[in-house]
This record gives structure tokens, C-alpha cells and sequence, in this order.
């Protein structure tokens, strides 16, 4: 399942969407707003995302996943608005038989989704805001 | 022709909303559109080369030519997720 | 924290463990018992564990990603008893600043779970069983 | 003197019990308790070599002294978590 939500994320059902009697290892990523940005506190995150199309390139990384982990399962959320310190904005499970496959398809899937899915974040602090710069897509 | 623009975070702020009407030659290519944002946004320019294009939910690249209607989104460097 | 229970593991409570406002990034692990092992068809495994000191071992496997990982939280939960195709053996929750220390510290404490602390299982199939030998212990 | 040797996984099963009680000369090593267990034991006797002695839930080198009344246990190549 590939979603994008205004409401808490809890991991719990994430995970129960890959765990199935051939999977060995499952691995969970939780990105969780920080207190701290390069020295600088963070009251709280602001997120923006182009949503219809966010949701259709998360299912793209999913697809990637599989074409690269055949035997991996995919799950993903991640919120979008307002998110306090210490909430959860993204959660990426993914199940394979053994944890080397599940380790490396979590990862790939992350660093997947902060290239191609269309969400930003804007970090409100105690003297002001910004829109973060991330990873510009290569068109 | 007209195409709507779609835009988010920062550049939402510096248009002040989000969607624009942009008017341009049939025929015209995402460049074209790139450039005619140029011209009538000043404050969009320097932003410009950054920015991917998506047409109807896909990235296109420059040369992609635009039809009448389509929607456009002008998509910054991505920040999603967190612990940048 | 770090146990060993015969009830069944839930992630949940493990993953908040670790949570706090400086975490950017909380990796999970789960172990999974899969239904094939080698080509065999797995009905069910019987852990065993030397329960006293598996617990102080876990600590011990705790103290090391601290020290290599200083700004890590770690949570461990392992199972003994009988688990069923599909329940969960193990969880390894970690949290870091960045996700790359997350996922570096999660792998680190599975590997060294799997070499000093004292659990074994035993599978069992539809036509036998065995008690599975995985990595001798440097005394 | 005595020592308590615990039993664990596999090894349990072929000894016949949890725990078995072992007579040494005062001032054994674990390598003198290894030999004792494979005169005991002719069953242990092929396992001995790829097993952990763990003295009062440390892992100990053969080299260790032993003491009345220690509780050594016999620790197999470990098998947790899932997934091998």
C-alpha cells in the first residue's frame, strides 16, 4: 500500500501489510521530525505534497523494489501538514526472506522516494521558516 | 493555447496561490513554458533551472511538447521524509 | 530495554522505547518465522535460551552500539518458547540523529545478537526436527 | 569438588536433563571439565569442541579456573533470532 495521509502514522498496520509466511525479516523505517536542524531548534514541520501525483511515484518506487527484490513486499505512508517534534512524516516497511534483501530494499526505497516523490517540507522555528531544498529531480 | 500551472511550498508563496493560467503559442515545449514563467513572474526566474516540470502527473523533460489544457506542475528539489 | 518474554512481540511499544525529539530516524527490525527452510516446510520452532544470561548478554550487545553509536537509542525484545509460522522471533528497534547511523547500529546489534546471545531453536517439520547450529561462540 | 553444568537446546537432550552435577579436582580448568564431561559423556564427546563455556553467565576461555560450586554452562553455536 502506497499513501499519503494527514492523519498519525502508526507503524503497527504498515507492517502487517508485508508480513506473510515466506517473509524471514521485515524492516521498518520511521522518519521522525528532529528537535534540532544544524544547530537551529525546530518548533515544527510543515509538509506540501503534489498529492495525487506523490501517491502515484511512491507506487512507482514500489515497483522498483520489486523488479530489484522480486521476493520483497513494499509498504509505504507518509503525512503530510503539520507535524510536531518527535512525529512520524514517513514509514517504509519492507519484508524479504532473508534481512540482507529487506535492509537493502528499505534503503533504496528511501533514498528512492526523497528523489522522485513530490513533498516538501518547511521547518518553522522559533525566529522563523523555510522551505527545505532537497534532492532536485532529474526531469 | 492555455496551460495551468500547479505550484507548491515555496513557490506558492512567491506567486501568492496555487494555480496559474499561463497563455502561450500552440506548439510551444516545456522551455517555452519555462521562459514565459521567466518573463511574467521576475521573482520565479532565478528559481527556474531547478525546478523539474511535470505534465498530467509525469516529469518531462524540456523539450516535451505541451498541448492545450494540460496541467502543468513546476516541481522543486524534493524535501520529503525527514533527516534530510 | 532489553527481554526475553514467552508472549507474543508486539513492535509498537518497541519503536517508542527509542523515540525521543532528537531521533530523526528509527529503524526496526523484525526476525519472522518463515514456513521454508533450506527447501524444507517449516510447521513451527521451539526456542530455547539461557534466559539469565541472554538478558544481560542483550544489555551487553546494547552497551556496544552506544559506544560505537553515542547519540543511538536501542530496544530488544526476543521470544523463546513455541512460535508459529508468521510470528516474531525478534525485534531490534535503534534511533539516530541520521538514518545512516539508524540503519548502520540495527544490522550491528542483529550480527551481534546472533554471536553471544544465548538462544537457540529448533525446527520443526512435518517429517522431523532439529536444533539448528548457527554461529559457535568465541570464548 | 562440584560444579553445576546447565544444558541447553540440543545438548539437553542427549545428556537427558537440564542440569547435571560434575566432581573435579580442586583447581580444574574449563578445559579439565571439557575433559571430564567427554569421559561422562561419549555422546558430547563430538560436540565438545564447538561449544562456549559460560562461568556464572560470562563466556570463559579454556584456560579458567574453576571453583567449588560454579555454575558452568554449555553454550552451542547460538541459533536466535530468525532468518540464519
Amino acid at each position: 500500500m502506497f499513501d499519503l495521509t494527514e492523519d498519525p502514522l502508526d507503524p503497527g498496520p504498515v507492517v502487517e501489510d508485508v508480513r506473510h509466511p515466506g517473509s524471514g525479516a521485515i524492516v521498518i523505517f520511521l522518519g521522525v521530525v528532529r528537535d534540532e536542524d544544524h544547530g537551529r531548534k525546530v518548533r515544527y514541520l510543515e509538509y506540501d505534497a503534489y498529492r495525487s501525483m506523490a501517491e502515484k511515484e511512491m507506487r512507482k518506487v514500489g515497483e522498483e523494489v520489486l523488479a530489484r527484490w522480486p521476493a520483497a513486499r513494499i509498504s509505504v505512508r507518509h503525512r503530510f501538514g503539520r507535524l510536531e517534534v518527535g512525529e512520524t512524516a514517513l514509514v517504509v516497511a519492507v519484508s524479504a526472506p532473508h534481512r540482507g534483501d529487506a535492509f537493502e530494499a528499505c534503503r533504496y526505497a528511501i533514498d528512492r522516494i526523497k528523489e522522485i516523490v513530490p513533498i516538501w517540507k518547511k521547518q518553522v522555528w522559533e525566529d522563523g521558516e523555510a522551505w527545505l531544498e532537497g534532492h532536485p529531480v532529474q526531469g | 493555447m492555455k496551460v495551468k500551472v500547479r505550484l507548491f511550498a515555496g513557490l506558492k508563496d512567491l506567486v501568492g496561490g496555487p494555480e496559474i493560467t499561463v497563455d502561450l503559442e500552440e506548439g510551444a515545449t516545456v522551455r517555452g513554458l519555462e521562459d514565459q514563467l521567466g518573463r511574467e513572474y521576475p521573482r520565479l526566474k532565478p528559481l527556474l533551472a531547478s525546478l523539474a516540470f511535470a505534465v498530467d502527473e509525469e516529469y518531462k523533460a524540456r523539450d516535451y511538447t505541451l498541448r492545450d489544457d494540460d496541467e502543468v506542475a513546476l516541481v522543486p528539489p524534493i524535501s520529503g521524509g525527514c533527516d534530510v
